[in-house]
């Protein structure tokens, strides 16, 4: 019984001391991930994926305790990059797979409030007191923030009409449901 | 004049038989012309002039705009109905803004043209600069701008212009044509196209499947030492450019470099026959020869058409259709477009119109792919088509970018002899679109980040500013008191920056994110405001 | 090292490579077989990890069982020590393939502690003491059983690679087809059998 | 004529159809059918006719569990093919239930399990050989002395009957064993090869397919006729029977050059067993073999090398099947790591450089500022 205890032990403390040595002369690197998962996500510090900031959010995806598609102004791709990188296959369904949108205002429903020039992540409308406000497509996410804050539901979320240079070929396998047509002559 | 070995490629029958012994004759001028501003690789072309206006003949209708681009002419004078949407000439059918220009029949050019000073006295920078004034734009059907390619090659020293008279595609012989009837004119612009580049030397390439065309180059271009014509072998794509430069030097074009780089430029005959037209004759590029052909056109021949004539106008002057063709084709029909219907205009880059009955589009039932791998033996880029259409097929877009799917060149040789009749290149065409997509959306969502973060500076600077204001005045008040402390204390001013509602600080103003979007040429300046809110 | 006896190790490493496979004949080693052989890249990098432990792992069982186990006769401790080396063994390589090459630390995930409990390793150990080699024999019986390993991985990992664009019937696509693959596959490596290996 | 759905280039196509691929390799398996069928009498036209239907029926009973459309997969003829190579391979007086189950498990576990013609990575054809060869090893080595159709020693029709359906040993006929197995047992027994191949191995006989052996294997001369019409018809490359014919034998010959008595001639290894069926029909199945030039050479020694080594020191006589099924695991990995050279990248992928002195020319290359004199060039 005593060999038996004192063979261990000392199998054990051999083992034990190996690998502390090796420890200490191979530097282990900080993990990358929280980096490079806050480098992807937009940085608009929106709150819609219901943390404070990208940062948070991109620790909670670290960890883990996030889903992939919590992000929606990242769109599709987003939730591909991530998955990708964290190795988890969540379905896009909700965040992801919606169509591109911009924002909108509707001219006569626009009173110049600048309500919603306050809330938008990225500065995308613009106009001054009084003026006629409007938005900036390029910088546009459709994040859809300006909506809930118009006083006079004069903003609305427009799908990207389909033109010769955002049209693309379908799949051939589902050719049917192909992107939908313009009316032809 | 050795040549070198190549790859791939295929041996579609040529079917040039039925026009190719047709002289081009000249369409009588439409009543109506549909110029797209879209008509060439690069930024739109901005209109000059507004729906009202009369134009002469050869008059500039929109100019080119940006850094690639090419200016738009009137083929005919005439009055500008509209500019607005109508059909493109592209599958999707999706409309284009385009120039309405209603013919008067009078043809007649506009006073102030005058005939052009001696193209042999001027200097090659000033050549470039003559031919993107004419508008003259690749003709092979890759519409990049004559000039724009002219410039870039001038940074190397080009030692071989290499002229594609290939015309690989089955049905097409206008290119045929042009070299048989046309064949002076087009040496003199093989000469200034070599002067403008400062070329050692030049060569035309013409396939072996075409011998008069060859002796009539070879005669025109007897005595001159640098200039020499050779056969190349007929196989579909030898009209590929860099299919080209393999052949006659042996040499590959490194990816993502210009052809320029290792000394040679190709230009396709059509556009060395606008290069001498825009030079020696003064007449920017209004009109070009195409072929109409296929099963259900009556009377197939080659036509001289001006540019935004109807392809319902073509072919009725080609006698109408005979049946119902199963697909319309502008180009050819390797790697030309299906086109909707006929409504639609010719563009510059349009080298044939072809009717095809059903029997010579063969479109047999798809079958599953039983890895013959004759697409793999095909593919002149030496990809392997069937890997990458497997892994499409199963959604994995970055498994087919690690087989090459970027470097395809859309040439159809896989789709032609693929025994299960598996629409490879849509394949091909829907990853490219995919990628397409990701880079615009990765684009957008850097440009995101840059504007947020722009956002968040200009707040913080503005809450410092207004702290150091405040502090500013809470010292002057206290100036005051110690002052005139017996005065009555007046009620607190009121504070010009009231915070607004919400945890949000002062007042929107319109400082880093427009300065971004500004830049940006097509957004107007934005009046701003001062600091009152009222 | 005479003529025959390099003979003899020859065979005996392409042996257990080939003829009696670690994992397609004497079927040890099957979970990380059936775990990590979605990507072909990360099954190579599976297969040289369990390589680098199995043949560590049978030189140093050897060790402990010639100079600790045999002389104080404590045989019954054979499997617990042989467990602690192999984990040790492993742990050591953990830290090595996390410092070198953080992806595929990453890529392989959970699988590379397990393979602590890969019956090969453990099986290739015992199997050693078994067959009584000396200690070349048995790092070169490691080396074989590795080498067979990796071998069948990769070729697996390159089939299940093909099987995953393929559009199969609902009922076997996943783990059923894969199961299937490596049952035609053991039963072309049978083709092996009768070649000389002791 | 409004298009709904934009189709891509090409709008022409190459005439070919798989149905007539797969029709002119059956083709050109007949002349070896009907020799067999000569050769071994009404026994082989019985088991190649079973092999047949069976496959069909199986082939069907998938495409309806599938839910595949019947007619477009069906004629494909690619389950024909199948269950006539696997009729070929298999021994003349094999008893119904072997032709049956062989095609079973061919067709449904073979292919249909991964998803249908052009996905299973193992040729069906040798799969179940192997399967058969395993399970059941004595009815699979039971060959008979080649008697030709009507002749007396050949069984009658009713007899023909009862040797495939009641596998009665009533006419035992003249059982002999191939040159293979019979070079295998006497080696075991350590006697010198010379003495050996002059009794029973006469090139010309094992060539012209007189020897005894499986039905379609016989005669090698006969096989290389179709497989030459097939590479005619352009149906697969000619890398890769050369280079498992070649590679077989090279090693054949080093090794009979080597040691005469222990290892045997390379004709001998040319025209016995299923060599030759396997170098123009199974090695060049489209299915299972690899996509690229190099990738075919590599797939084609490999075979060559695994039928060599299998035949000469493992157990079972013929290691033709073993091997191809081998080299078809290898065939995604080949995919993998073989492919052709991009246009303007080097063979690793990355972009090719421009020679040297091109770049140190550009860099002293000054635009042609000055006024040229005009000269014509």
């Amino acid at each position: 019984m005593i060999t038996a205890v004192t063979l261990l032990t000392l199998i054990g403390t051999l083992l034990g001391l190996g690998l502390g040595a090796v420890n200490r002369y191979l530097p282990v690197k900080e993990d990358p991930l929280r980096e490079s998962l806050s480098a992807l996500l937009p940085g608009t510090q929106c709150g819609q994926c219901g943390y404070a900031g990208c940062r948070q959010a991109a620790e909670a995806l670290a960890e883990g305790t996030a889903s992939v598609n919590l992000c929606p102004p990242g769109g599709p791709l987003l939730v591909q990059q991530l998955g990708s990188i964290l190795g988890r296959e969540e379905d896009s369904s909700d965040a992801g797979s919606r169509t591109p949108v911009l924002a909108w205002v509707n001219p006569d429903l626009c009173t110049g409030c600048t309500k919603c020039l306050r809330e938008c992540p990225t500065d995308a409308l613009v106009g001054a007191a009084k003026q006629l406000h409007v938005v900036l497509d390029d910088a546009c996410t459709g994040c859809g923030a300006c909506t809930d804050v118009c006083p006079t539901e004069g903003i609305s979320m427009q799908e990207v009409p389909l033109t010769l240079t955002n049209w693309h070929w379908p799949n051939p396998q589902h050719q049917d449901s192909g992107p939908p047509k313009q009316g032809a002559v | 004049m050795k040549l070198f070995g190549f790859r791939g490629g295929v041996h579609p029958e040529a079917l040039k038989q039925h026009t190719a012994d047709h002289p081009i004759s000249t369409l009588p001028l439409p009543a109506a012309l549909y110029l797209p501003l879209q008509q060439h690789v690069g930024e739109p072309a901005e209109p000059e002039v507004s729906p009202g206006d009369y134009v002469y003949k050869g008059q500039l209708l929109a100019r080119s705009q940006g850094q690639i681009s090419a200016p738009v002419h009137a083929p005919s004078s005439g009055t500008v109905v509209a500019i607005d949407e109508f059909p493109a000439p592209h599958p999707s059918g999706l409309p284009v803004k385009t120039v309405i220009l209603e013919t008067d029949g009078k043809d007649h050019w506009s006073p102030a043209w005058t005939t052009p000073t001696d193209p042999w006295s001027l200097r090659p920078e000033e050549i470039a600069r003559e031919v993107g004034l004419a508008g003259v734009v690749g003709m092979g059907g890759a519409t990049f701008p004559s000039a724009v390619k002219l410039g870039q090659s001038l940074q190397y020293p080009i030692h071989n212009l290499i002229i594609n008279g290939s015309e690989c595609e089955p049905y097409l012989s206008c290119d045929d044509r042009l070299m048989r009837e046309r064949a002076p004119q087009l040496i003199d612009g093989i000469r200034l196209t070599a002067h403008a580049l400062q070329a050692k030397q030049a060569t035309v390439a013409i396939e072996d499947n075409k011998p008069e065309a060859f002796a009539a180059m070879s005669a025109a271009a007897k005595g001159i030492n640098q200039l020499n014509v050779i056969r190349v072998p007929s196989r579909y794509p030898m009209g590929w450019d860099k299919q080209l430069i393999r052949i006659i030097t042996g040499r590959e074009v490194p990816v993502g470099a210009r052809s320029a780089s290792i000394g040679v430029c190709v230009h396709n005959v059509g556009t060395v026959y606008a290069i001498q037209q825009a030079l020696c004759a003064g007449t920017p590029l209004l009109s070009r020869v195409i072929t109409v052909a296929g099963g259900a056109i009556a009377k197939p021949q080659n036509l001289e058409v001006p540019v935004g004539t109807l392809v319902s106008e073509v072919i009725k002057y080609c006698g109408g259709l005979n049946e119902e063709p199963a697909r319309l084709v502008m180009g050819g029909p390797m790697m030309g477009q299906i086109v909707p219907h006929t409504g639609v205009p010719l563009v510059k880059g349009s080298s044939g119109v072809l009717a095809l009955t059903a029997r010579e589009v063969d479109d047999g039932p798809e079958r599953p792919c039983i890895r013959c791998r004759r697409c793999v033996e095909a593919c002149p880029v030496g990809l392997m088509p069937v890997e990458m259409a497997a892994r499409l097929r199963a959604d994995d877009i970055d498994g087919a970018v690690d087989y090459g799917v970027q470097d395809c060149i859309g040439c159809s040789c896989c789709s032609y002899v693929c025994p299960a009749k598996i629409p490879l290149v849509q394949y091909f065409n829907y990853a490219r679109g995919v990628l397409d997509c990701r880079q615009t959306a990765t684009r957008k969502a850097q440009q995101t980040r840059e504007m947020a973060l722009a956002r968040q500076q200009r707040l913080a600077s503005q809450q410092a500013a207004r702290d150091a204001r405040k502090a500013a005045k809470t010292e002057d008040k206290a100036k005051n008191n110690t002052k005139n402390n017996i005065k009555n204390t007046r009620p607190a001013s009121k504070n010009p920056d009231r915070p607004a509602s919400g945890d949000d600080a002062g007042t929107q103003h319109k400082g880093a994110a427009a300065n971004i979007i500004a830049t940006d040429s097509r957004v107007t300046d934005i009046p701003l405001q001062s600091e009152q809110l009222s | 090292m005479t003529g025959e006896s390099v003979e003899a190790y020859l065979i005996l490493l392409f042996g257990t490579a080939l003829v009696n496979n670690v994992v397609l004949v004497q079927f040890l080693g099957l979970c990380p077989f059936m775990g990590v052989s979605k990507k072909i890249d990360a099954a190579a990098g599976m297969g040289f990890a369990t390589t680098f432990v199995l043949t560590l792992a049978s030189a140093s069982s050897w060790l402990i069982e010639h100079y600790l186990l045999a002389p104080l006769n404590a045989d019954f401790l054979r499997i617990v020590s042989f467990i602690l080396v192999i984990a040790g063994v492993v742990q050591f390589t953990e830290m090595i393939i996390r410092s070198l090459s953080p992806l595929l630390y990453q890529t392989l995930g959970i699988f590379l502690p397990l393979i602590t409990t890969n019956c090969a390793v453990l099986g290739v150990a015992l199997l050693n003491v078994q067959r009584a080699h000396n200690l070349i024999e048995s790092l070169l019986y490691g080396l074989g059983a590795s080498l067979g390993f990796v071998l069948v991985l990769v070729i697996f990992a390159g089939l299940r690679q093909r099987l995953s664009l393929c559009q199969i019937p609902g009922l076997f696509s996943g783990t059923p087809i894969a199961l299937i693959t490596a049952g035609l596959l053991s039963m072309a490596f049978m083709g092996f059998s009768g070649l000389p290996s002791n | 004529m409004k298009i709904s759905i934009p189709q891509a280039a090409p709008h022409v196509r190459n005439p070919g159809r798989v149905p007539s691929l797969m029709t002119t390799v059956l083709i050109a398996l007949s002349p070896i059918t009907l020799f067999a069928v000569y050769q071994f009498g009404w026994p082989a036209l019985n088991l190649i006719g079973l092999c047949l239907l069976s496959a069909l029926l199986f082939e069907i009973l998938c495409l309806y569990s599938t839910g595949k459309p019947l007619d477009t997969y069906i004629l494909d003829g690619s389950g024909m093919l199948t269950a006539l190579l696997l009729a070929l391979s298999l021994p003349p007086h094999a008893p119904w239930w072997i032709a049956i189950c062989g095609s079973g498990f061919a067709i449904i576990v073979g292919k249909h399990v991964y998803g249908g013609i052009g996905q299973n990575p193992f040729n069906p054809a040798m799969l179940a050989r192997v399967a058969l060869l395993l399970s059941f090893p004595v009815e699979m080595t039971h060959w008979t002395q080649a008697a030709p159709l009507l002749s007396t020693a050949a069984p009658s029709f009713i007899e023909g009957l009862q040797i495939t359906f009641q596998s009665s040993t009533a006419f035992d006929g003249l059982t002999a064993a191939t040159t293979l197995g019979q070079l295998k047992t006497d080696l075991s027994q350590g006697l010198p090869l010379q003495q050996l191949t002059e009794q029973y191995f006469q090139p010309l006989d094992s060539s012209l397919g007189l020897t005894a052996g499986s039905l379609g294997e016989t005669s090698s001369l006969l096989i290389a006729i179709g497989g030459l019409y097939l590479l005619r018809q352009r149906i697969f490359s000619w890398r890769l029977p050369t280079s498992f014919l070649g590679s077989l034998l090279l090693l054949s010959t080093t090794a009979w050059i080597l040691a005469p008595e222990i290892y045997a001639s390379p004709l001998f290894h040319l025209t016995s067993g299923g060599v030759m069926l396997a170098a123009f029909f199974i090695v060049t199945d489209p299915v299972t073999s690899p996509c690229t030039r190099r990738g075919q050479l590599l797939f084609g020694t490999g075979c060559g090398a695994l039928t060599f080594v299998i035949r000469t020191w493992g157990g079972y006589p013929e290691g033709v099947a073993f091997a191809v099924l081998l080299m078809n695991a290898m065939t995604p990995l080949i995919d993998h790591y073989v492919r052709p050279r991009r246009y303007g990248r080097s063979r690793t992928g990355t972009p090719i450089k421009r020679p040297l002195w091109r770049r140190i020319r550009e860099f002293f290359y000054t635009q042609p500022k000055s006024p040229s004199s005009g000269s014509d060039k």
